[in-house]
């Protein structure tokens, strides 16, 4: 989105976008180094460089609106409001954390945000978002399920069968196609038909693709608006494509050696923080100062989270045993 | 109530849910227009309508999927497969999702689905119809598994079903669905985990479930024929087992006789058996008798299938060799 | 196919055409009789409407193309070849029969004939014709897989999936859609986003669909020769849809009560065989004696198939446990 | 040859029969470009192309259909799941395809594939991740499955896999893949179907195969500082069951513990159980001791999932209690 078109009558809000992108960021850049320290383990997949997307498209939400995801679920899971502690406790297995260590990093939930997950199986997720969306609707709540994807997940059998089955009871529900150009080490275009052109992906359930810039927060925020605007209509699901870039590995072990350094460069260069904050700054919104402010008062957020699930207590053997059934 | 069969019960189980509580829904396919495979849901979409009895399309991960998320979006969706050996394409949904969500999230999300499926074989159709599955669903924790043999339990068990704030699976035999039988005039229910005692008896424990106890009530008349008084245990629920009226049985027979369609190995009643040598061992007067399926994919052919599939000749067979009885 | 647009020049072929879908209807008729008289069980789904698209599709092949269908699969067994009496001997699950009496009406085989069944769970036998394709692409054999499906498998994760498989690998390979209107009670556009039209189906693969009278024997015979030579050429996958009807129910025990009898007769008069007779008569290429005697030949040779499959033995407790392991 | 471990044992076995058969194909996802999610293929891609070395999308339906249709048309194909927990969503493709083609077509159409799979829990991947479900697959006639725990056997079944003319599944655990062993010179193969003592014994017998294998011999050990002699049986293949190894075992040492970690409910050690009271009833001193997973999906906290999963502690309580050993 050009400097221009931004609508700056909130003030505010553009910098608490920036701040929750930062958040995120610094959320992941620590639990990277907490990985490498020992203290989380199993799978971490980072969500840096692409916060543009969660927080952008999550700015839109009510609280009536449902927000599912897969394991890359960090970012989700922090721009629906999650408590940075608990879901730091989460990533060390705490008892504190946001599913009493059980969960992990791949499976975040926060229920009274209507953050059902955090979810590691590849397209496993889309019918349960297809399932809220019902819900939703048929509570007449006026709420709609936001369901973020990896381009990896649109090769799965259930979001053919999902987005049929959501445009046919036209579910209020948006798709969200995170396409970060790899899934784990394979170049999209390697294992798509249409070499990774996802915009005809919705064409046989009569789903157009908005395909926007996922490395802007802005326009991220304006084309998530319109598709919630659709859902919540009841004129059925929307489809959002994404392009983004996730500036690690597939996950904290993988030595990424299926792409080129100066790939990943300008993809930096991108970096959705730094430029919403220069475009802030030429907008004369705000100043060096503020946005180092910001990210102080980020990084103390962090650091306390850090602590507190470091000084977390481990759940206990009992432990084991509850929260198999309800 | 006179008489009724056990579609008839589960017909009215699903239009008592439909009329009691506005958030139940049932998901299927061809369970609307058509009235449902095995008629269970015949008539409901004329009377509830299409936003409360949905056909879907036929994609049983995405409406599995869809009910778990209905579910814990606060409806009480029942969900009913057209046959159990579809389920093995949203296995992933059950389990990975369904049967897990609760204890992922520590607790804060509940998936108070119910899901039904016919199954079984001896209709001659082959291979891919007529597997049973209920034994692994009933091995994955988060589950709760039923399979009603009369009509009571069918209907008692599935307003149990309906009140579980937990995934509960019906799986309903194929050949039952006409079965007769004498259901109680009030809202009775039938709870989840508690086996049935059939017919007492004092000589051997059979176990069994679902059509098999058709055949087991068939060796226990054949039993009774020549002296030998057979206790008849209906499991009705998979998952939890109801171990403790199992042992209970065997502490005073001594002697045991376990029945399932499933594949003899890798049934349910290998894990049965196990559990009451475990918990019964110094009770036992010989090996514990088995009798499933033959471990081969299910024939068309009428001979082969019969053949194939667990017999009181098999039973009576499994019993003599184990007990001389 | 307009009467005019007929090459003429092999009567033979044209009137073979005529015989096979004749001979599949009088098997199917029969064998439906055959059921309610009790000696045929379990499902049995009749082909009988649609016989244009096996016939017309198949009758392009070489030995060393592959045939993948469903369920409703004696029509493509006949057409590829098979012999009526094994095929009616499967049925009423004799020692004699295709698959010994083991598979049944569902699951029809025949090896020597690259006949590689009837599959009875709806979607699941197109992944196996993908792995054919690519056993023939592998080999460089020149061959490919016509994989037969129903309007309901388009809903099934595994089109999708199939579909997306096949594109990126260029798989010789065609995808052959009979929408006959319904899947099992169900109107196809009650369940299928776009209302039942599949045209936009293969979009997201970058599979055009031609669309073809799945009545019109020669129109489907066509439609076939272009989609089969595009495969073969090494060019990918190709997509067909033949809009068609079943006669019957959905298996012999339907009672049909979700279409009307108008809809049921209104297909009718497009019966594929009395429609090529028609022509043939039109063009002077036949007589009514001709085409009669053709008829009263085939009866005999399902007479035969009956008889044969009467007479048969069962098998025999032992074959219970033969085949299980190769 | 040198000691070499499990991995390098599977890779030397794939690139063997990449270079001698040029029928062999590997499908999988990111088993090329990144060389697999646990290396096994690292490097094959490079050397053999991308016909033979073939990265898949994720849809794991329809490349494990795919490589079944490679089978049936005359290839070798080797499919690797990335976690046997994906292979839930190809279980139809399996089981109604693979495993029941040959039956279904009355002896016509062979499918010789084989599946590859790591599996198991232990590294705290949670509940989607980390179950076992090579008991279920192994329950299925027509299947094939194997679990190696020595690099020896890794490559000696892999072997007889690629030669076998069914359908065969390898499940390798996670926590194997370095674990390090002689491996023969010349081109021996490991058949399926047959259990090995690892460590011969006279006073009870243990049975177990993969990573509880390591449980297993840690067991014996313990054991044996109390002056208690184990023989250990490594079942190697999971279908078909050696169980005359096991059951001539238990004829000697009159005492079993049983040791998996699949959910101990349902598992396949309940099966075997079953069999050895049914084979060997009079021969038993006591009940048969069994140890699983505890029935709970895997949490993701270390020291929970270390609870959660079988342990040395929980056999030796086990055997105390069944045999006061
Ligand atoms: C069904 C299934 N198959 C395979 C995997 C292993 N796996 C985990 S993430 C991943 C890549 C997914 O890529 P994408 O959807 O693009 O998401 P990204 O990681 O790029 O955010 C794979 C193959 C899985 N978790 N589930
Ligand atoms: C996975 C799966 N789900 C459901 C069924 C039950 N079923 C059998 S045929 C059928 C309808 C299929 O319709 P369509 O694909 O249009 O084929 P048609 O019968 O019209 O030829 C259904 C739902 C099945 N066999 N497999
Ligand atoms: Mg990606
Ligand atoms: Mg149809």
């Amino acid at each position: 989105m050009q400097a221009e078109a931004i609508d700056t009558s909130s003030k505010t809000e553009l910098l608490n976008l920036y701040q929750q992108m930062y958040l995120i960021r610094e959320f992941e850049e620590r639990a990277g180094e907490m990985y490498t320290r020992g203290l989380i383990r199993g799978f971490l997949h980072l969500y840096s460089g692409q916060e543009a997307v969660a927080v952008g498209a999550i700015s839109n939400l009510e609280d009536r609106d449902y927000v599912v995801t897969h394991y890359r679920d960090h970012g989700h899971a922090l721009a629906r409001g999650m408590d940075p502690k608990t879901a730091m406790a989460e990533l060390f297995g705490k008892a504190t954390g946001s599913s009493k260590g059980k969960g992990g990093s791949m499976h975040l939930f926060q229920a009274s945000r209507n953050f059902f997950g955090g979810h590691a199986i590849v397209g496993g997720h889309l019918p349960l978002a297809a399932g809220l969306a019902l819900a939703a609707q048929y509570k007449k709540t006026g709420g709609v399920a936001l369901c973020f994807l990896g381009d990896g997940s649109v090769n799965e059998g259930e979001f053919h069968e999902t987005m049929n089955l959501a445009a046919v009871w036209k579910l209020p529900m948006v798709f969200f196609l995170e396409n970060n150009l790899y899934g784990m080490g394979t170049a999209v275009g390697r294992v798509h038909a249409r070499g990774g052109d996802f915009d005809m992906a919705g064409a046989p359930y009569g789903l157009d693709c908005t395909v926007v810039d996922g490395m802007d927060v802005l326009a991220v925020r304006e084309a998530t608006k319109v598709a919630l605007e659709k859902a919540r209509s009841g004129a059925g699901p929307a489809y959002i494509e994404a392009k983004t870039f996730r500036f690690h590995g597939h996950s904290v072990a993988d030595p990424v050696k299926y792409r080129t350094r100066e790939e990943e460069q300008e993809w930096r260069t991108k970096d959705p923080i730094s430029h919403l904050g220069d475009q802030l700054l030429q907008l004369d919104l705000t100043t060096e100062q503020e946005l180092l402010e910001i990210r102080e008062s980020q990084d103390e957020v962090i650091r306390e989270a850090v602590k507190f699930a470091q000084e977390s207590p481990e759940p206990t053997d009992e432990d084991l045993f509850t929260d198999v059934y309800a | 109530m006179p008489e009724i069969n056990i579609r008839d019960a589960l017909q009215m189980g699903h239009h008592e849910a439909l009329e009691s509580d506005p958030n139940v829904l049932i998901l299927g396919e061809d369970i609307g227009a058509y009235g449902g495979a095995y008629s269970v849901t015949a008539g409901l979409l004329d009377e509830f309508g299409p936003d409360r009895v949905r056909d879907t399309p036929i994609s049983e991960a995405a409406f599995v999927g869809a009910g778990i998320g209905a579910a814990v979006g606060g409806l009480k969706p029942i969900v009913e497969y057209m046959n159990l050996n579809f389920a093995l394409l949203a296995f992933d949904q059950m389990i990975n999702i369904g049967a897990s969500l609760q204890y992922m999230s520590g607790g804060q999300v509940s998936v108070p689905i119910v899901y039904r499926a016919p199954t079984g074989g001896g209709i001659q159709l082959a291979a891919t119809h007529s597997r049973s599955y209920e034994n692994w669903l009933a091995a994955v924790p988060g589950m709760k598994v039923v399979a009603p043999s009369t009509p009571a339990d069918a209907l008692g068990l599935l307003r149990s079903a309906l009140s579980d704030p937990n995934p509960v699976l019906m799986v309903e035999h194929v050949l039952m669905y006409q079965r007769k039988g004498m259901v109680p005039d009030d809202h009775f229910t039938v709870p989840i985990g508690k086996a049935d005692i059939r017919r007492p008896g004092s000589d051997v424990t059979i176990v069994s479930y679902h059509h098999a106890m058709i055949t087991a009530m068939d060796v226990a008349d054949k039993l009774a024929a020549r002296d030998v008084s057979a206790e008849v245990i209906d499991l009705r629920t998979l998952r939890p087992l109801d171990m403790p009226m199992v042992i209970a049985s065997v502490e005073k027979t001594n002697r045991v006789l376990l029945l399932e369609e499933n594949y003899k190995t890798g049934g349910i009643m290998g894990e049965i058996a196990a559990q009451i040598q475990e918990q019964a061992f110094d009770y036992l007067d010989g090996p514990i008798a088995r009798v499933g399926a033959e471990d081969v994919p299910h024939p068309y052919n009428r001979g082969l299938e019969q053949s194939m599939l667990p017999s009181a000749d098999k039973a009576l067979a499994a019993l003599s060799a184990a007990y001389g009885i």
